[in-house]
This record gives structure tokens, C-alpha cells and sequence, in this order.
């Protein structure tokens, strides 16, 4: 197997393989079936403050090709998951990417600042698409101020390199980009879930509204790196629809410079390591020695 | 616990709507309890996500599921045929605990009878069996429990006790007094609604498994939660905590 | 066959289902496989005030479950169509709707002003996903500010009803519609194709950029026209993967009270008259009157 | 033109990478002119859009399509076996015009054999004919137009002449001087353009099948265009005013 290594922000990962958030549990779960250290890093599921109990069911709907999900954001909090689960992870040296949320800025900040810079921690990731309660409910990710000023406040309060990870549901996602960066955003990471709705035809009802994920998403996301990674110069991290290999090369060339699977997990539990290992073998096949020497390589066009 | 090729041996009509399905795996599942699930599907057989099934049987390599067609994913599993390749991912989540003290009675509804025989079998007829369907068309669904002699219920009275399963065990509830009976039940959530205002006076130990929609089946997605008495932990995943849960730690 | 009738702006339309913009040629090709008055309305290609040649290719792609076009606008310009195609149409007695758009306001305006009331023509419709030059490129339905400004110029020089088709690529869509109903439009058309990017794996490239339409759209035209009819009061078109009668009658439950369709087309070439009919074998199966009698009947939840 | 149901009755390979397929239609597709083509796709085939492919040959309710593997579509296709059914809307397109008075001379190049054999069939003899292939592999493409001694290039030489057929015909080009030649081709775009510069000098009328990424295949999305050399309408449709265009009036 070839040398998929990546560096990120000084710190060599063993690949550019990682989970998306909310789709891999704590991290725990998937051992039976493989070490989650075969992973250049995980991500957490979203943190907040304090714990949060997420949506009534149903939250997972079946679309062609893809899913909607409104899980609503359930997890134990912060202070709990990095009681319970760092030792974890701590054991495996696997180094971890810490996805968090809030509901006003002020939570935002208060969790960015109680996370302590750690050998183990890579980078903070930042979902901005939550909604804003004092904002009346829309998401932070949503204007390029917006933006900016909550990305300029947690900046402040950590010395973590720092992921801003936005939504596709904007007017231009170069320019959200642009303002999270110009607020001194590390990196992106692209893209989160697309607002849709289903329809339960039993029922005659829409049973949920929430994100969808999965193939569908693929091109909308590609989209999003391509244009994105032409505008900034941070390290972007590809994700949406990612199933095997060669979506996670597109991704690459499109100018990610890592990649986030997520659904593709549910479809086949061992997505991840296959796509590891394929990515691997695609680089011996055409001769490419590290991961960086096709990054960007399809913005000639 | 893993995902396992198979391919299917018979898949055969048992009753109008429901269906046998046997599947020789390649590699052994590991040991297999009463009330565990598989995810399942068929490699590019037009559906999106797996589908939970409860582990019907499990013995020598084959792995038996009885299903009902309800929907996409069942119409087309119902048309697969003798050597179809399939993946079956488990076995997953917690299973029914038996406490030797009991006296067991199983309640089953409909196709919930599937979710509950591996533990009948296990019990080998020291349970009580209440099943409930909705006419004699569906008797068939007990093939391999008749043995152990299970009172039935059907809701227009063409076979057995005229009524609703749960009418049915209510009519025994009485004999049943005094005795450290744990009722284990599956089926649809209305009838395991009245379970629970049935026993509630009597404070019954109650096993219950329960059915949400899953996406990923093992605990990744918190896609298939049970709303819980714990207030620490509202929403328990079904597939990982459950789908066999202590009646009286969830809210229906 | 049940009565499928609608009443649109006073005039009756044999039933419910159009083709969407783009989809259906200038009306005339279909016709050797069926005739194209089997619709309530022909809703024709984008046309623009003069002449427009359109992208060079590749103008299609295949992803799974839809597709990503970037035809780029190609038309023969409002008057040769009015020359050219309109007497078929008359001679058909079909009532359409033209789809129109501009790369400054001048030419949306100049475009709905050339286009003279007409007993055939039940309204006009605006593609507002059209990119405003002036304004560096950024679409004209991007911007609540924006679409009202243009809603209302046009609605200055027409009578003839209009509607505002709009663009999923938005912050929030439901500000947008209520921005064009409440500078005049009598009505909305949800949604256009959502921008995307194609991958060549041969060629390692990225091929091209366009509009993801298809299946793949359906969840999130679904909650455009589910979260829209909650907030406006007129009329809304339905748009975006509609495969088959059954999500044809999910978009009428979620509020819509007619619907296009586009890319099923190109999977079927019968998909219309088979959606048509079967929506007819719906109403009949469940004891229903009228199609408006199923409008919004999703928005219990 | 219609939409028309199949079943494939053989889908065998002729050669490495090349498939014969022969579909049984349930109707009639009238009549069928040299150069159209069909939009077909096997439902449920797992692929999105149809794809175009050249009759080949129909006769007697039987359509033949001679077909390369090269993408995910004819990938799958190569696998559907016998009785599978197919969808086939055609037949599509502008057709080659054949003018008596002209003497026809056919150049095709791999696989573009398969879009201008019917006209070769047509033309019964009457046309010399320059085939270019990459080796001797792919000789047996030419099974049928064998009777019509067609001259041979391969790029390895390991049949016939070495080279590229345009080189081949070039040396042809000097016989055919003074005489009303009119060329009928179809090929890679490569091969289009070297032709084009050869004849540029002499006029010599040309007719060329053109293909391009298609999603409707009869003129309704404006997918698949040609530039051409009309300043009004620079883009042309390949499904609906092509697939055969007079070389002159493209722009290649
Ligand atoms: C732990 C568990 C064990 C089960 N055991 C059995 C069994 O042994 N036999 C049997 O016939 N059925 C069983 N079910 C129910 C079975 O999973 C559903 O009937 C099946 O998923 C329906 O799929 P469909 O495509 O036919 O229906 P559709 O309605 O088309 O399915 C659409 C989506 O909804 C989900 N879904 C629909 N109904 C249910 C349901 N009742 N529970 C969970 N998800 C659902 C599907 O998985 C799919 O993702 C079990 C469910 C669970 C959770
Ligand atoms: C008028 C016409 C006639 C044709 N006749 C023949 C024939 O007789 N035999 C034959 O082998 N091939 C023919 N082709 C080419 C054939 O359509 C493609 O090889 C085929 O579509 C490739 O599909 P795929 O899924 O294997 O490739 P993929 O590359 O996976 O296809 C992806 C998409 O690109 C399109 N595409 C890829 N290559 C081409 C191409 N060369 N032309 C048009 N679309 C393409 C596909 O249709 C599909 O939509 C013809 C094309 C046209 C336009
Ligand atoms: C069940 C589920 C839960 C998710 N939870 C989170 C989350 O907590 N935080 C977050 O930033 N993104 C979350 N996402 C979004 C994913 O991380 C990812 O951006 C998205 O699913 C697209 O990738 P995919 O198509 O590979 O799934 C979740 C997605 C799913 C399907
Ligand atoms: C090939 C093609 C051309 C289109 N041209 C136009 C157009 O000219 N004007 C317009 O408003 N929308 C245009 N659209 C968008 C469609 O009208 C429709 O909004 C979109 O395709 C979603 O519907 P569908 O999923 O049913 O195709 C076009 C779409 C396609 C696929
Ligand atoms: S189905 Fe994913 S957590 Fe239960
Ligand atoms: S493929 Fe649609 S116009 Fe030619």
C-alpha cells in the first residue's frame, strides 16, 4: 500500500480518510467491524455545551440515491464526551477532528474555549449550519457577516486551528467562504446536508424536514470545492455523497485536500476502509506519489 | 457482529403477503440471540438503505427471516429468487434476557411473531403464547410454534378468540395472579400500548422489541430513537440499546 | 377518465401537468409520439429578447439519479418563436406559458413588454436564475431586494398574470417568494435546477458546471413548495424530479396546484401523458373531485 | 418514431471490447433510413439516461446494434443476457442522402463502422470503402461488409495497410480525381478533421455522422449540439438536424 499520508496544520494523518460528523457515532460503535484508527482522523459527532436530545422520530427518511435526516443535533455535550470517550480514542493515538455547535454565539465560544488544545486534536470543526435562535432561527452559515463575526470570536478564545464547515443552502457559498477565512478560518470543510423534505405516501403526509445526504449530494458538493478551493488558499476538507474511491479522487482535483464519508457508511458499514485502501491502489496504479500531487489538478478547466 | 454475503436458498410465500426467507451465509454470524436484528440488503437491488429484519432462525449456516410485504424494499426482496446474493449485516443489538424465575408469556402481534420466535424456540414451550392476527389467513405465520401450543386471536373471529390479542390475554390474566410471570411481546405499537394500561396496575416485568426506521443499524446515526423515561437520556438508539427494551423505561 | 381540470388566472386548463421550461423543445418534436395538447399547457423554452446561441459542449451529463445540464439558454429569441411556433400552438387551441429571462433588467422587461396579452397565453414566467451581468454575474432571484425590484418593472410593463420561477441556490427561499409576491407576482414557480459540477473520470476534469435536475431535486423542490404555500397565497407550479404520478400528487399535497415536468421526459418520452393519466386514476381510486381538493392537505403536520 | 419494447435474442462479443446485439421489437419501427439512430436503455438498468447508438440493422422486426464497451452503460449492457428487455425510441435523426449521379466512397474508422454499415449495405458494392482500425483484433467489426472488399488500415499494421485510413485513402485520392466522389464517413473527431483536410482543396462533397453526449436524443433538451457554420444558428441539434451533417457546414 502507498503512502496516502497528508499533513494538516503540522500534524501527519496516515490518510485523507475520515468520517463526516454524526455518521460514525462516538466512534465506538464501528470497532467490531474495524479499528477506527484505520482513519487519518475522526470526527466527533457535534458537540455542544450542554447535552442535547435531538428531534422526535421519525429522523431518517429513504430517498432515491440518497436520505434526509433530522436527528437534531443529539449528543452528550461536551464536558461528557471528552469524559467518556477521549481516553478512547487517547489509547489508539488516533488523532481527532472536534465538531461543535451552538445555538447563539455565545454558546459557539464557550465551547470552542472549554476544548483545550491537545496533542490528539487536530482542528476544531465548526457547523455553521445551526440555526440561530437570537437571529430568528437562521443558520449562522447563512451571510457572509454572519459569518464572519462568529468565525473572528471563536478564533479568539482558541489556540485549535479552527475548520469552518458550511451549508449549501446560501446565495454563493465562494463568498461565505471568503468571510470565514478573512475571520481567520484555517480551513473549510464542504458541505453540510441540503435543506429538503419528505414525503411519506402511506400516510400522505411530509413525515420530516431535514438534511439530505448521500449520492444526490455529490455534485452539488464537487460544486462547492471546486469553486471554493479557486477563491481561497486553506486546506478544504470534500464532503457530501463521497461512495468509493474515485469520488474521493474527484474530490481531490476539484482541490480538497482530505475527505469526509458519511452515508456512504450506512450503505456499506466498511465504505471507509475500502475507500482507504482504493484510493491507495488508484495512486500506485497511475504512478502519483503523495496525495497533494492531484489536489487542484482538474482547475486547468 | 459483521457483514456477511449470502446467498437465498427459498424465499416462498407462507401466507397472502408474507414470506420465508432462507439464506446460507459464507462465513458463520457468531452467536445469535433471541430478539437480535440483521440490516439487510441485495447489492443493487434498487433500494437505497438496508432494511432491519429480526433473526427468525439461525442454525448451521442458515439464516431464516420472515418478513411481510409492505413496502419497496419487501416487494422486491419478495421477488428475488433461489441464489440471489445478499448482505446481512449483524448480529445487532440487545436481545431478550430470560430470567429462569419467571414464568414466561410471550405476546405476539401479527408479523411481531417473527421478532419473537428465536426466543419461543428458546423457551421451548415453557412460555405461554398469545398470538394475534387479523384472520385465519395469517395463521400459517405460526408454522413452527404450533408445537407449543399458543392461544390465538383474530380481529374477525374466522379462527380462535373473537378480538384483539391483547382481550385475549386479558381473559387469563386473571389465572396468571400471584405468579412471577414477565411477559416478552412484539407487534404493533397500539397493541403493546394496551399491554401497558393493561399491566401497569399489576407492575408486570414486561421485555418489549421495537421497531423505528434505521439508517446505518449499529449505532452511527441516532436515526432510530426510542423516546425513554431516562431524563439524562431521552432518546435511546433502537438498534443499539434496543430494539428489545424494558417496557418500563420507554414512553409510548 | 375523472375530471383533472384546474382553473388558473380564469381560464380552465385540461389538467394540472406542464412541462418544464427547456424540456420540451419549441412543443413541435414530441408530436410524433403524442400530441402535445394531452398537457394543460406547453410551457415554452427560456426565450430572451433576441436571439441567444447558448454554451459550447458538453451541455449534458449523467450522475446517478439526474443529470447536470448547462445548455446555457439556447433560443431562436421571442419573436421568430412567435412567428414560428405560435400558430401551432393556436392551431392546437393549447394554452402556454412563456418562460422568459435577460441579462440586464432591460432585457426582462423589454422581453415582457414585446409579449402581447393573448387569449392563448395563460401567463408569463420569469426565470430569475438568469445571471444579472450588471451586477457582476450574481443571479437576479439570489437577493429578496433584487427579485423585487425586477418582479415589479415587469409587472409594470405586462397584464398578463406572471410568475416567478426561482432558484433553489438562495439563503432562504421563502423571503424570496414572498420579495416577488410582494412586488406583484400572481403566482410562483419552484424550483429551477440547483448549480453542480460533473466529473470526467477519463479525462480527470471537470467537465462542466450547471443544473442538477432530476430525482435528485425532488426533496428539496418538495420543501421550497412546502415551506412557500405556507407563507404566500397564490399559486404555485411545482418543479424538480418528478418521476411519476405519485410525486406528482406529493407536490400538490405539499401546496402546489400544478406541476412540470422535465427530466422524466428524457428517461420516458411518455412520462406526461402516463403522469397525467395516472394522476386522473388516483382522484377516481380515492374518491377525489378535483385536484384542489388535495392541495396543502401536507401542511396538517 | 416511437418508444418500443424489446428482448434481447443475443448479445455476443465479436471482437475484444465489440458486442452484436440483436433485440426482437414487440412493434414495427417503420421505416428506417442509413445513419439513425435509437435512445436505449434496459429499465432498471441501474444507469440514468438512455444511451444513442446507430441501427446497425433492422430487418424483419429484428434491430442489430454493434456496439464498443466503454463507459458504465455498455459496461451493463455487454452483461444483459438473452430475454432481457430493452426500450428503443427511434428511429432518430437525419439520415446520409444518397445522389446517384455521385460516386460514394465510405471511410470509417473502429467502431464508426457500426454507424455507416447500413449504408454500405445499401449501397450494395456500389461504394469503395476505407476502414481504419487499431489492429487486426478488430477485423472481424467488418463481418458483414467482407463481400464488399473493403480496404483495410490498421495503426500496427498488423493487417493491411499501416497507418490511419485517411492515409490510406489519400493514396487512393489520385485514381478518384476528375470524378464526382462524394464521401460518407464516421469515425473519431480526429479522423473527421484529417479527412476534412485532405478534401479541403478538392470540394469534395461530404456527408459525416457526428456523435455528442445526448439526453433526449429527439430535439427537446438542446443537449447534444453541433457548431456550425450557420452565423443564425450556430448551434445545431445532432439528435434532430444531424446525426449526418454535411461537413462543410460544421465547424470542427
Ligand atoms: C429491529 C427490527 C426488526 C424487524 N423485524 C422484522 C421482521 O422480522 N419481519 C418483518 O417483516 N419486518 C420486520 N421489521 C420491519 C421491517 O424493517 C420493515 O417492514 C421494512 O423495513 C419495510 O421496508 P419496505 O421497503 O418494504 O417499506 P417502505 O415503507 O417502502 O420503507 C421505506 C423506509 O422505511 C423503513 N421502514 C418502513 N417500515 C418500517 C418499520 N416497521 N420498521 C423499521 N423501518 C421501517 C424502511 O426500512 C425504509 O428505510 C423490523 C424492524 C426493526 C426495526
Ligand atoms: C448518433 C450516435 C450514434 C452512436 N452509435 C453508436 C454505435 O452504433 N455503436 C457504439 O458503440 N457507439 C455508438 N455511439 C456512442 C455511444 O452512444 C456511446 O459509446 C455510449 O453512449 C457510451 O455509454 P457508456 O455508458 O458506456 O459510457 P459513459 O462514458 O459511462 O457514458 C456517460 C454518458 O456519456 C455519454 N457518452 C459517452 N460517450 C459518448 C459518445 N461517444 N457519444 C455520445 N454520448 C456519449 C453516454 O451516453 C452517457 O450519457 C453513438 C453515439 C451517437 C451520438
Ligand atoms: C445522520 C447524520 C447526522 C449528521 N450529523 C452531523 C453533525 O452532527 N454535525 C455536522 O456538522 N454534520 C452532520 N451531518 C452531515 C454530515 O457530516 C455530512 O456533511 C453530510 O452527511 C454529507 O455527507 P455524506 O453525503 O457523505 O453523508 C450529519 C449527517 C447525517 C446523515
Ligand atoms: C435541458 C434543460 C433545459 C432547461 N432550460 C430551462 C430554461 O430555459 N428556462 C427555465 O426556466 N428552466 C430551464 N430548465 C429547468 C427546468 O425547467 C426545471 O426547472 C428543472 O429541470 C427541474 O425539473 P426536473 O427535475 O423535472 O427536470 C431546464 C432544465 C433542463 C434539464
Ligand atoms: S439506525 Fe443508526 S443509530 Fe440506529
Ligand atoms: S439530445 Fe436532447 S436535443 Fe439532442
Amino acid at each position: 500500500m502507498g503512502n496516502i499520508s497528508i499533513k494538516l496544520f503540522g500534524k501527519t494523518l496516515r490518510n485523507p480518510v475520515f468520517n463526516a460528523s454524526g455518521t460514525l457515532g462516538y466512534g465506538v460503535e464501528i470497532e467490531p467491524l474495524w479499528s477506527v484508527e484505520t482513519m487519518g482522523a475522526y470526527v466527533t459527532k457535534g458537540l455542544s455545551i450542554r447535552p442535547h436530545h435531538g428531534n422526535p422520530t421519525p429522523r431518517v427518511w429513504e430517498e432515491r440515491h440518497g436520505m434526509i435526516n433530522s436527528i437534531g443535533l443529539q449528543n452528550v455535550g461536551v464536558d461528557r464526551f471528552f469524559d467518556t470517550y477521549l481516553p478512547f480514542f487517547r489509547k489508539k493515538r488516533l488523532p481527532i477532528i472536534v465538531n461543535f455547535f451552538g445555538f447563539t454565539e455565545d454558546e459557539y465560544v464557550a465551547c470552542a474555549e472549554k476544548i483545550k488544545p491537545d496533542r490528539l486534536i487536530v482542528a476544531l470543526e465548526m457547523n455553521l449550519s445551526c440555526p440561530n435562535i437570537k437571529a430568528g432561527g437562521i443558520s449562522f452559515g447563512k451571510e457572509p457577516s454572519m459569518v464572519f463575526k462568529i468565525v473572528k470570536k471563536v478564533k479568539g478564545v482558541t489556540k485549535i486551528p479552527l475548520f469552518a464547515k458550511l451549508t449549501p443552502e446560501v446565495k454563493n457559498i465562494v463568498d461565505i467562504a471568503k468571510a470565514a477565512c478573512d475571520a481567520g478560518a484555517d480551513g473549510l470543510t464542504l458541505i453540510n446536508t441540503m435543506p429538503a423534505a419528505a414525503f411519506d405516501a402511506k400516510k400522505k403526509s411530509i413525515p420530516l424536514k431535514g438534511g439530505l445526504s448521500g449520492p444526490v449530494l455529490k455534485p452539488i458538493s464537487l460544486r462547492a470545492v471546486h469553486e471554493c478551493s479557486k477563491a481561497v488558499s486553506v486546506p478544504i476538507i470534500g464532503v457530501g455523497g463521497i461512495m468509493d474511491a474515485m469520488d474521493a479522487v474527484s474530490f481531490f482535483m476539484a482541490g480538497a485536500r482530505a475527505v469526509q464519508i458519511g452515508t456512504a457508511t450506512f450503505i456499506d458499514p466498511y465504505a471507509i476502509p475500502k475507500i482507504i485502501k482504493e484510493i491507495s491502489d488508484y495512486l500506485d496504479a497511475n504512478g502519483i506519489k503523495k496525495i497533494d500531487d492531484i489536489v487542484r489538478t482538474a482547475h486547468g478547466k | 457482529m459483521d457483514d456477511i454475503e449470502g446467498k437465498i436458498l427459498s424465499n416462498s410465500s407462507i401466507a397472502p403477503g408474507y414470506h420465508l426467507l432462507r439464506i446460507r451465509l459464507s462465513r458463520s454470524m457468531g452467536t445469535v440471540r433471541p430478539g437480535q436484528f440483521i440490516m439487510m440488503k441485495i447489492p443493487d437491488g434498487g433500494v437505497f438503505l438496508r432494511r432491519p429484519f429480526s433473526i427468525y432462525d439461525y442454525q448451521q449456516g442458515i439464516l431464516t427471516v420472515m418478513y411481510k410485504i409492505v413496502g419497496k424494499g419487501t416487494e422486491q426482496l419478495s421477488k428475488a429468487s433461489k441464489g440471489t446474493s445478499v448482505l446481512t449485516l449483524g448480529p445487532l443489538g440487545r436481545w431478550f434476557t430470560v430470567d429462569r424465575r419467571n414464568i414466561p408469556v410471550v405476546i405476539a402481534g401479527g408479523i411481531g411473531f417473527a421478532g419473537i420466535y428465536s426466543l419461543i424456540k428458546k423457551l421451548q414451550g415453557k412460555a405461554s403464547i398469545f398470538f394475534g392476527c387479523s384472520s385465519k389467513e395469517e395463521i400459517p405465520l405460526l408454522r413452527d410454534a404450533v408445537r407449543f401450543d399458543p392461544l390465538i386471536a383474530t380481529l374477525d373471529g374466522s379462527y380462535g378468540f373473537k378480538g384483539n390479542v391483547v382481550q385475549l390475554f386479558k381473559n387469563h390474566l386473571k389465572g396468571l395472579k400471584g405468579k412471577n410471570v414477565e411477559i416478552f411481546t412484539c407487534g404493533p405499537v397500539n397493541m403493546v400500548k394496551s399491554i401497558k394500561g393493561l399491566i401497569v396496575p399489576h407492575k408486570i416485568p414486561c421485555q418489549v422489541l421495537l421497531e423505528e426506521r434505521m439508517a446505518c443499524g449499529m449505532g452511527l446515526c441516532f436515526g432510530c430513537v426510542m423516546k425513554t423515561t431516562d431524563a439524562e437520556e431521552p432518546y435511546k438508539r433502537v438498534c443499539k440499546e434496543g430494539p428489545v427494551f424494558n417496557l418500563w423505561e420507554i414512553s409510548l
